[in-house]
């Protein structure tokens, strides 16, 4: 078995003039945590989009184990092993969180294991006090973590995280981490943040973008010493009053 | 300047704010940090009038507002910047800091134009529609439409949310400079504590739907932990 | 309305789009009944009505023939404007054993010995007409008549009594109830280049068409006549410049010169105001089918439906505003005169007149003294 | 399960209607409660695939008209009844199988949708609309265009075509289809199948996401939204033995919308509801001879809007809670789910 | 060549009709997510508006263009405050009300004026294109069209009210923060598209009278069009009324009136499944 997970070769995407993603060759293993940074507008998001087919590419292919994604259904393509949390929470807002999890946990596993397995993921990612909540009358940051639920729940084999802990406090932000390293014990991962104090909880190798392309990949303390990623993204540090 | 008198407010029968009060002086930029769900957000849309308090009342510059219409709450001089920004999304980049500045119909181009100037990001993207813009573009439109108001006071909630550190910074050294030239207030939710910290003078925690504890910028960060388990 | 009352029932739409014909045939019942009673009643028992209104909805059509046939116990019921809704209306009343009269002019074939029909069909009026357009005018005939069954089978029979002249129909358009833009079709009459348009246009959107000829100054080059027009008011509705010329044959307008007409019309005008638009066809018919009705129970000296049934079969006749009418036993249709007319400053001058004209189309297809149990209608082959 | 209490619930109801209504009402009051029964079932097929699966149809009317026209056709070649109402469940099905192809997997949604249904109806309307004269034929049956198909053969003993359905039976034979539909359709939304059709209506985007196929969930919702509205409208050729272009009206369009919005969205009882009331206030004013019917139902709708933004379902409901929690039973969740923000947001139980 | 000439004109007013019947539609729709089912009664009222106004004595240009849009706009003012303002972001219950308010006018109007209203002639006389009459009422037609559409060109991208009433019905909520008063807009908004109802009315009163059911024939067409038009409300009004127009009116001329409509449902579904967004909703989102 090919312990690729996913391969692009050349990949792009462009609005109009907007070359939102530029020529990406990108590989990522099976079971690899890969970390995605890059200042606002560099094409994150829509690489993610690319990866899961709600954008066609422009140039170049997507290969999910192996396979071509071209022309498949994004349905398809979830069913190849792939979850995505989106940037700005997609979920059911008129249901309650059982019933969002209960919907995508029953699509890998038999009505009777199902309940198992929604009892589970809710524990993990501490859901059962909101159960029966409608999702719709959440806050932000809850609403982030029932979509990460949803997602674990496919058991997938690898999660596409876009700005997990957006919106979250401190506590909330390690209590994610820990969650994304245990996630990454059954699958891979690849994440999306601005958070660097998060960034360092969990990432190992770290891919940077910068307009449309990829500027650096390498471990996580060599990418936030290098010289041009302080240029185009981190910038200064804040000076705090205290 | 505002003086918020044990605010109750929620959502139909869903009570969120039990009881809030709240004193910001002219000029003072104040923090409001709390765990999620906490009724932060809340707290912003009843002080803009988005919800209406079913009790105490809210006063700004002296004038009672608590039953006021949210539009003329925004005429005296109250602006706010909203989690999940709601840009205009198919209106440009321009439009939408049009509209920002709206009620200026003399001198609007200039009001864009000088506002314009703190965001030298936006100004490569002004005939995009706004709701093409990445995330964090969307974030930084979003605070430069509220400027192109004048706001007296701003609202601002979870500013850095998606936002790359480079650019967290320069929005520190932008709010600071807009403080000095206007004389702005600032009422700030956030989670991020740098940014709580080289921004704020004062913070306030916020706990299921009260206010739980007021201290300066340094003891805030200096007690991190015991805020984090309150 | 006493609780012995003899009752009948009425069933026209008075709101929608057909209540300009619906109204002023419920306004004729209702003066058709007030005479009868003033009159000293029937069987010594007062007559009243029973109205409901179905809306121009054919689920209410049924829903009240049942109501009437089996609620209110009517008679017999009056009504239906279109021949679907009389198709609707005439199984309900033929299953609960009620006397049914249909009151409209329609394009004929129904053959059904519980139903009359009182109402002029195109062998009465098409074939007097025609000749007489023909011969005024020229052999060249363009057709523009409403998309259903009467507007199809008035053209049939425009054909046939054309090709009896040696006239030719050179083309037929048809055009659904609810269109009301003519433009193409006024740029292919001009094409065509006939000597008369014949219009069978029926309802408000065709009234249009009147409008949009006369815009197009068309009004001034080809003469038209019609089989339908003012059935819907449309000579009072249209200016006179737009209506001016046209020429119809109905077996009633307003403007018969006959002592019992002017009777009808002073009585119509006393009860409902001067300024009752008009009175038209289908009203005329309506009051004469009721009269008909009433003289039938009288013949018959009893409200049982057969006995009813046959006293009409006698051949009873009714000198109503338009002239004689006469039942035909074999196709409970009425044999009725038919004038012809010509529209000047929104009134009606009569040319000539026809008397007693049978209702020939539905005779060749239906005798219900030789098969009393038919009960359908027949297209007519023509 | 949630799903027992409204099951038996129809069940009693149903039942009851059966054996006892026909025992002393008149039989004109019966029919018309058949028309009600009839048009139900078509409010019930909307209400399904709009309240739960968020498929704006303003089309349902089409599948209704083929119905009718289907069994009107076939029963006239047939001769019976029996095949006839077969033919008529399966076209509109079928037809909605073709629609729903073309619109589902085109990725047409929301209002859009609504305005294909609405023009394929109005296409349905101007072609039985301009078939009259005798060369428009299928079979033996002409189809009559404006004034459409008379005298229609209805429903007979099914194998002997000379026993003819009497009214008081045929009012049993279509509230037992009510009820069948109505049960069917519940059972069918606590299913997997009906869970992720909600889902669908809440978040298409995600349910893709998740790995499933949405676009065949909408479907084979659509196509049995098509069937249960083919059998309405099979039925209703049967009650008055006719059928009309009007069938295919917008105004008959119009109508079913009505009854679902009147009666409740998101809820399987309300469209029956308030079917039931519009039909009866629609045949009630007709009557009254007074005031211009349009006045006054356009007024009622108006007043209806505004006052019960919910639908009659929600008052029905509130006055249930109220009830039983002076009983001290324990359905406050049933309660709840009807004072949700918005009116087409309700949960799969309802 | 001169029946040529004729059928152009033909098809342009078809084009123009569309236009006049569904614009208002398209702004009310298009800026406020508002089905107006009641917009083919506006277009009624307009017409009896401009019959009153010259039965009165009023000249009749001055009834048509005036008096129709004038009294229309007043009275969708009416509707918007006493019923549409408690419905926004509620689609479908507004569809509903305003069916509702589609028969009660109706209704209404058969009791007032009965049903048979003496109607307004054709007020230009005709012309002569080669061997052809045609009305000259019919270039007038297009010219209001034209005139409609540059006129609202201009409010919509050069006046404040443009640029504020396309953020407000993209974000109530959002503008309301920015001092701007939705309940304003959504009113003034409103009124226009009635406004614009009225002026159909009264400008197509004389070519095709009115009666109270006269609506009905309008409102499933305009609606048509405005969706079939997609998200840019004057690009997208004009591009669906040309291509419905056209080929309604070209299908009309080569066979049958029926036909015509058919074909022009066809060319609808189509363009939709084609463009599932509507003409512009592709290539112009946000733009007017
Ligand atoms: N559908 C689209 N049409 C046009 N431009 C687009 C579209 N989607 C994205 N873009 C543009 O492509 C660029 C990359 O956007 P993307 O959302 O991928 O950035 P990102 O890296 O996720 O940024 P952020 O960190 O701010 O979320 C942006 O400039 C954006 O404006
Ligand atoms: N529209 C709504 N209807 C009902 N309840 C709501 C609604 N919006 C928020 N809530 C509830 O109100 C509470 C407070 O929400 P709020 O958005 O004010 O939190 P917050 O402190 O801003 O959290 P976060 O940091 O996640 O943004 C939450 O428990 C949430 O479930
Ligand atoms: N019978 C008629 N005129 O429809
Ligand atoms: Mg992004
Ligand atoms: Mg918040």
């Amino acid at each position: 078995m090919n312990s690729l997970l996913v391969e692009t070769q050349g990949l792009g995407v462009s609005f109009g003039g907007v070359h939102a993603v530029n020529s990406v060759d990108f590989r990522l293993e099976r079971g690899e945590l890969r970390c995605l940074i890059g200042p606002n507008g560099a094409g994150k998001s829509s690489f993610f989009r690319l990866l899961c087919g709600q954008y066609k590419p422009t140039r170049g292919s997507v290969k999910i184990k192996g396979k071509s994604i071209d022309g498949l259904q994004s349905y398809q393509i979830a069913r190849l092993g792939l979850g995505i949390k989106t940037q700005v929470p997609s979920v059911f807002d008129g249901l309650s969180v059982e019933e969002n999890i209960w919907l995508s946990a029953r699509r890998v596993n038999s009505s009777r294991e199902a309940a198992t397995a929604v009892k589970e993921v809710m524990d993990t990612v501490r859901l059962s006090p909101i159960a029966g909540n409608q999702v719709g009358a959440l806050s932000h940051g809850q609403r982030q973590w029932v979509e990460l639920g949803i997602v674990m729940a496919t058991r997938p084999d690898l999660i596409l995280l876009d700005e997990p802990a957006a919106g979250m406090s401190d506590e909330e932000v390690k209590r994610t981490a820990e969650l994304i390293k245990a996630a990454n014990q059954k699958c891979a991962l690849i994440v999306v943040e601005h958070d660097m104090e998060f960034i360092r909880m969990i990432a190992k190798t770290v891919t940077v973008f910068n307009r449309g392309t990829v500027l650096v990949e390498d471990t996580v303390d060599i990418v936030l010493n290098d010289e041009r990623v302080k240029d185009v993204y981190l910038g200064k540090d804040l000076e705090m009053k205290g | 300047m505002l003086d918020i008198k044990d605010i109750h407010s929620g959502y139909g029968d869903i009570r969120i704010l039990r009881g809030i009060n709240l004193s910001l002086s002219q000029g003072e930029f104040v923090g409001l940090w709390g765990h999620n769900g906490m009724g932060k957000s809340t707290l912003m849309r009843t002080i803009l009038g988005y919800l209406t308090a079913t009790a105490g009342s809210i006063s700004f510059e002296g004038q009672d507002i608590t039953g006021m219409a949210t539009f003329r709450r925004a005429q005296l001089g109250i602006g706010l910047v909203p989690q999940g920004r709601a840009i205009f999304p198919h209106l440009s980049v321009l439009d939408n800091l049009r509209m920002g500045a709206v009620s200026f119909s003399q001198d609007r181009d200039e009001t864009v134009s000088s506002v314009l100037k703190h965001f030298p990001r936006l100004n490569a993207y002004l005939d995009r529609p706004g709701g093409l813009l990445s995330g964090g573009e969307q974030q930084l439109l979003a605070l430069a439409r509220c400027l192109c108001g004048k706001p007296k006071l701003m609202l601002l909630d979870e500013p850095t949310e998606g936002i790359q550190p480079s650019i967290i910074s320069e929005m520190v050294d932008t709010l600071h400079r807009i403080r000095e030239s206007t004389g702005l207030t600032l009422l700030l939710v956030e989670q991020n504590q740098a940014f709580i910290g080289s921004l704020a003078d004062r913070v306030l925690t916020m706990q299921k739907g009260v206010l739980v504890n007021e201290s300066s910028t340094r003891d805030f960060l200096n007690n991190t932990h015991a805020f984090a388990s309150a | 309305k006493g609780s012995d009352d003899i009752v009948i029932g009425s069933l026209h739409d008075l709101s929608g789009g057909l209540d300009i014909l619906g109204k002023p045939m419920q306004d004729a019942m209702q003066l058709a009944v007030q005479e009868i009673n003033d009159a000293g009643g029937l069987l010594g028992k007062k007559v009243s009505i029973v109205t409901m209104d179905p809306q121009s909805n054919m689920q209410l059509y049924a829903q009240y023939a049942q109501q009437m046939a089996l609620k209110d116990k009517v008679t017999a019921l009056f009504g239906g404007i279109t021949s679907a809704s009389r198709e609707v209306i005439r199984p309900v009343m033929k299953r609960f054993n009620a006397l049914y009269f249909y009151n409209t002019q329609y394009e004929g074939g129904v053959c059904d010995r519980n139903t009359f029909c009182t109402g002029q069909t195109p062998a009465q009026n098409v074939d007097k007409l025609v000749p007489y357009v023909t011969k005024r005018w020229g052999k060249k005939i363009y057709i523009l008549a409403a998309d259903y069954n009467y507007g199809h089978i008035t053209t049939d029979w425009i054909k046939k009594y054309a090709g009896q002249v040696d006239a030719t129909v050179i083309g037929a358009d048809f055009f659904p109830l609810d269109v009301n833009q003519f433009g193409p079709t006024i740029q292919k009459i001009q094409a065509a280049k006939p000597d008369m348009v014949i219009s069978v246009l029926v309802g408000g959107a065709h009234m249009a068409f009147y409008r949009q000829w006369a815009a197009a100054g068309m009004n001034k080059k080809i003469p038209m006549a019609s089989t339908t027009f003012n059935n819907g008011n449309e000579h009072i509705v249209l200016s006179k410049d737009e209506s001016d010329g046209i020429v119809t044959a109905f077996s009633y307008f307003e403007s018969i010169n006959s002592p019992i007409n002017k009777g009808f019309v002073d009585r119509w005008h006393k009860k409902y105001g001067a300024d009752y638009p008009y009175i038209g066809e289908l009203a005329a018919a309506t009051y004469q089918g009721v009269h008909l009705w009433a003289m039938g129970v009288k013949k018959a000296g009893s409200l049982d439906r057969m006995k009813m049934i046959q006293a009409l079969e006698t051949g009873i006749s009714f000198d109503g505003p338009s002239g004689k009418v006469t039942i035909d036993p074999v196709t409970h249709h009425c044999v009725l005169d038919i004038q012809i007319a010509e529209c000047k400053d929104k009134k009606w001058k009569i040319l000539e007149s026809y008397k007693q004209q049978k209702p020939v189309d539905t005779a060749a297809v239906c005798n219900l003294s030789k098969t009393p149990n038919e009960n359908k209608q027949f297209v007519i082959k023509i | 399960m949630k799903n027992y209490l409204p099951i038996g619930a129809c069940l009693a109801a149903g039942l009851a209607a059966i054996l006892i209504l026909p025992l002393f009402l008149e039989t004109f009051t019966l029919m018309e409660l058949t028309v009600y029964v009839i048009m139900s079932i078509l409010a019930l097929s909307l209400g399904f695939i709009w309240g739960y699966g968020g498929i704006l149809c303003f089309g349902q009317a089409a599948f209704f008209g083929l119905g009718s026209y289907a069994y009107a056709i076939a029963a006239i070649n047939f001769g019976e009844s029996t095949g006839a109402f077969a033919v008529a469940i399966v076209v509109p099905a079928l037809f909605a199988l073709a629609l729903g192809y073309f619109i589902f997997f085109g990725r047409i949604s929301d209002v859009y949708l609504g305005v294909i249904t609405l023009t394929v109806t109005l296409i349905l309307f101007n072609l039985t609309n301009s078939t009259s004269g005798d060369q428009y034929r299928i079979g033996t049956a002409a189809i009559g265009g404006f004034n459409g198909i008379p005298s229609i053969p209805t429903l007979n003993v099914p194998g002997s075509p000379d026993h003819i359905i009497s009214p008081d039976a045929f009012f049993v034979v279509c509230v037992g289809f009510l009820m069948a539909a109505y049960i069917g359709l519940r059972l069918l939304l606590g299913s997997h199948f009906g869970r992720v059709l909600v889902a669908l209506r809440e978040n298409e985007q995600r349910v893709d996401l998740l790995g499933y196929d949405s676009r065949k969930y909408k479907l084979a919702a659509f196509v049995i939204g098509g069937g249960v509205a083919g059998l309405s409208g099979c039925l209703f050729a049967n009650w008055g033995a006719f059928t009309s272009p009007t069938v295919f009206s917008l105004t008959q369009s119009a109508l079913v919308i009505i009854w679902v919005l009147v009666g409740g969205v998101g809820t399987l009882l309300g469209p029956i509801i308030g079917c039931f009331f519009v039909q009866w206030l629609t045949s009630y004013i007709g009557g009254l001879d007074i005031v211009n019917p349009n006045l006054l139902l356009g007024a009622v709708l108006i007043g209806f809007v505004l006052l019960l933004p919910k639908g009659l379902v929600s008052v029905l409901a509130k006055w249930g809670t109220i009830l039983t929690s002076h009983f001290g039973s324990k359905s406050a969740n049933h309660g709840r789910k009807h004072s949700s923000p918005q009116p087409a947001s309700g949960g799969v139980a309802q | 060549m001169d029946y040529f000439a004729v059928v152009c004109l033909e098809v342009l007013n078809a084009v123009a009709t569309l236009v006049l019947v569904s614009i208002g539609l398209a702004i009310v729709f298009g800026m406020m997510k508002v089905i107006n089912l009641a917009h083919g009664e506006f277009i009624m009222i307009g017409g009896y508006a401009a019959i009153t106004a010259s039965k009165l004595g009023v000249n009749i240009w001055i009834a048509i263009l005036l008096v129709s849009p004038i009294a229309v706009g007043l009275f969708g003012f009416v509707v918007e405050r006493c019923i549409v303002r408690y419905l926004y972001g509620r689609m479908m219950d507004t569809m509903l009300a305003t069916w509702g308010l589609s028969l009660l006018l109706i209704g209404l109007i058969t009791s007032i004026y009965g049903n048979t209203t003496i109607g307004l002639s054709s007020p230009l006389g005709s012309m002569t294109i080669g061997a052809y009459q045609v009305s000259l009422y019919t270039v007038f037609i297009i010219a209001v069209a034209i005139a409609v559409l540059g006129g609202l060109y201009l409010l919509l991208t050069r006046t404040d009210f443009g640029l504020v009433a396309r953020g407000v019905m993209q974000n109530a909520s959002m503008s309301a923060a920015l001092g701007i008063n939705p309940a304003r807009i959504y009113s003034v908004t409103f009124s226009l598209g009635a406004a614009l109802a009225g002026l159909a009315g009264g400008v197509l009163a004389p070519i095709t009278g009115v009666v109270p059911t006269i609506g009905v024939a309008y409102v499933a067409k305009s609606f048509i069009t405005v969706i079939g038009g997609g998200a840019s409300i004057l690009t997208g009004t004009l591009a669906a009324s040309s291509a419905f127009g056209t080929v309604n009116q070209l299908t009309t001329f080569l066979s049958t009136p029926v036909i015509g409509e058919v074909g022009l449902l066809l060319v609808a579904i189509v363009l939709v499944r084609m463009l599932p967004q509507g003409i512009t909703g592709r290539f112009f989102r946000g733009r007017v």
